[in-house]
């Protein structure tokens, strides 16, 4: 949209899985949701210990299962087959979305629309006539979990801002997100608005505010340059 | 002598009745009352109102059953799936109704109505639409939106074995709404892989106790699994079959 | 307290408890309190099968255990050692009560101090001063099970009539009660207040209504007789 | 590597402060966490407030704690028994104070903090003493008291076995409030009777997952069990010792 666009750095999906990765400590309760945070599962160390859950009724779920070892009864979120690591524990809904709403996960990560300065999320729904609704466990990610993270695209295909002043589509939950994850840079959710943690490559908080439009902390530091 | 086993699904769901409201197991296929579905599409029970996570997957399971146009209204979570195509077509035509519910409220929801709690203060969906109109109330600084309990007459849930008291296990992720449906419906109908007898199960792996099942009927090995895969809309790797979308991804991104 | 008292056939509490047996059909679930009304569960024929709850966590309880087979951490609500049947089930406290709450219980058996005519129920406390207050389970059972016995002696020790037009003692649940059992007569509570469904004995309506000071209904049975 | 495993009973307690809210497994005896509670004891810690079904029985574990005058309040559901006679002597002398609450209100409320509802509506009560003063609301033609959830600085659980990961298995009716208290409270320490390695433990059979629990303590088999009985107020046969009543009787008969 504007011609600095051009020069900003950007990381791929899997820059960003892998920065998200680094942020969580070992024995974390997490939960990656379905889509796109499903990736950070790949970039966390395995000499350590984080344990995930799947809101339809486990912890400890291990990866993929190889090739002809799919247990149709042993799916995740986005309803595709996984496996049980040792020490893994099954249950029900209620207490499965207790554990959310309850404030037990340490982190969830979520994809996003949009997110405003307050922390608002809106990525259930564009609000778009005749579009089919669904909402599913993403209301409840978003107001349970101790860390809400988004990760999201800093820009929309044509270039608008989803972090914002204030959602334009229909919310998700209000206050609720603590840090987003853009591959542009890394920003908090902070009582003064959005705060620039970390901007990638040559990324500059004033070239950042100027994709977003919206007045920006700076709290920065160097990150991932780009193909890094 | 207790013994809740029956032994044919036409048996299991008999005595539905057209108009009922129907709570059915399974998030996804993984619990899905497959076997049951059928059978009441079988037995024809018309108008009915579904509860369920999902609206059908593939054309199969709660798909078919939508598919015979047996459902006026469906209250889910999440109706909107690669494989939802059977849904999807009802609802652009305006055949079903769909009531939305966030996953967690509508499992705390079932939860309340087979604990006897009159309604609860929920924080999830509050400042969204799916709260609006919801009363609102303020507790130690957090807001809240009051919920109350979902009842059905009937329950159709998908349990892995039991004994005739009715007694229940589940397979890993399969257990998702099973034990708390039993738990809400006035009638609650399971089909099981196996029965076995009274005894077998170990009293503290019991998930959901018999005091909440009414029928048992044995399946055998779902026929709808084959091979350790699932069978409709996903491949023996777990992909997608050509034509649906690459995942159940909420976002645009 | 009257002359008519003398007169009146009295069933002792074992066969109290084999009468109330004799009202609970096969598959029932039931829970039967703490104190006389566990007498109950030896009344229940053996050739039958009767699930019996205990709100501390269990549903298929069975017997006593035999000498020296004591476990401690298997009790019941009375916080004796018990046994488990085979078919047993064990659950925590809010499952439990959830249970209870959610009227999945066919018949529970309680005692009282005080009945109302209109099914109140007062049994967990005599209000005098000094006394320590312990309510337990016993509000939860009296508004959940489908059908709330009450297994109790008529008159108390100094000949006072525990049914009554209204209870002076703290109550324990409104309306809750369907049915009472006493050593005199079996009643049910109806919209029209207390109904004699069977009289023990020779014992009448007429003294049955002498003995309470309560108008009473008539749809007595002629039952149990002393000794009998 | 997650390890929640701590070497003794002392470490597993280190930490809790005067003034501390504490709830405390166990229905009776069965579940109590004596040995936590005998190391609470002798870490100091004051002016508790406990939360637990009862109020202590016979002079162990909680009755101990209750005698040696660190409780400045209990919050139960049955505090008088044949074997409460610490209890008793003190309430009587004024020394602690009582707040009663039913006991499925109370497993509610405490389920209600760990599962994030905000307060719900529970029709055990109403109309009796014990709801006076609280919100009392209609809903469906049946009366209804507002409760609030009860959280707790720290649950002192008894479990039968237990991984590095936290994850719990329990014995029988000693689970009754573990699995609850261990969500509710900001630490949950835990005693059981055996460590097993990771993996031991089936994961359908897993009562308490590991994300509830925060310290696991093994003491070995529960030295206030001796052959197969009670310690402590009741025989060999289960009678009550001379001295304390027949049963636990509410009524009077």
């Amino acid at each position: 949209m504007t011609e600095t666009t051009a020069q900003a750095t950007r990381i791929t999906r899997e820059q960003l899985a892998a920065r998200i990765a680094q942020d969580i400590p070992e024995g974390s309760y997490v939960n990656l949701g379905i889509g796109a945070p499903t990736l950070v599962a790949d970039y966390l160390p395995l000499d350590q210990e984080i344990i995930l859950h799947t809101e339809n009724g486990m912890l400890g779920m291990g990866p993929s299962p190889e090739r002809g070892e799919i247990d149709p009864d042993l799916i995740n979120a986005g309803k595709q087959p996984v496996t049980a690591l040792a020490g893994a524990a099954y249950f029900h809904h209620a207490d499965s979305f207790g554990m959310m709403r309850g404030g037990h996960l340490d982190v969830c990560v979520l994809g996003a629309f949009q997110v405003s300065q307050r922390g608002d999320l809106a990525n259930w729904s564009t609000g778009a006539p005749g579009a089919i609704p669904a909402v599913g466990g993403a209301m409840d990610l978003a107001i349970g979990a101790k860390n809400v993270y988004v990760m999201t695209d800093l820009l929309t295909k044509t270039g608008g801002s989803k972090l914002v002043e204030a959602c334009t589509y229909p919310l998700t939950g209000v206050g609720c997100v603590t840090r987003v994850y853009t591959d542009h840079a890394v920003f908090d959710v902070t009582p003064d608005g959005f705060a620039v943690r970390e901007a990638f490559g040559d990324n500059t908080v004033e070239l950042l505010a100027e994709l977003t439009g919206l007045e920006l902390v700076d709290a920065s530091t160097r990150g991932i340059r780009e193909g890094e | 002598m207790i013994d809740k086993t029956v032994a044919t699904v036409e048996e299991a769901v008999s005595g539905i009745r057209d108009g009922a409201t129907i709570m059915i197991g399974g998030f996804g296929r993984a619990g899905q009352p497959v076997e049951l579905i059928d059978a009441l599409i079988a037995q024809g029970a018309s108008g009915l109102t579904i509860i369920n996570n999902n609206a059908g997957n593939g054309d199969v399971g709660l798909a078919a059953l939508l598919a015979k146009k047996r459902v006026r209204k469906i209250l889910c979570s999440f109706p909107r799936q690669h494989d939802s195509w059977v849904f999807d077509g009802l609802y652009r035509a305006g055949e079903i109704e769909l009531e939305l519910v966030p996953q967690g409220n509508l499992a705390e929801r079932i939860r309340a109505a087979g604990a006897g709690i009159g309604a609860f203060f929920s924080p999830t969906g509050v400042g969204t639409q799916l709260a609006e109109g919801k009363e609102i109330r303020e507790i130690d600084g957090r807001s809240y939106a009051l919920e109350y309990p979902i009842t059905a007459d009937y329950a159709l849930v998908s349990a892995y074995r039991a004994d005739r008291w009715g007694n229940l296990v589940y397979r890993e992720t399969a257990r998702n709404f099973g034990p708390i449906m039993a738990s809400a419906a006035t009638t609650t109908i399971v089909q099981v892989d196996e029965l076995v007898p009274l005894g077998s199960l170990d009293p503290e792996t019991v998930v959901t106790p018999g005091i909440f099942v009414d029928r048992v009927v044995a399946v055998g090995e779902r026929g709808w699994l084959d091979a350790g895969a699932f069978v409709g809309g996903v491949d023996i790797e777990g992909r997608p079959l050509a034509g649906a979308a690459a995942s159940g991804t909420e976002v645009d991104q």
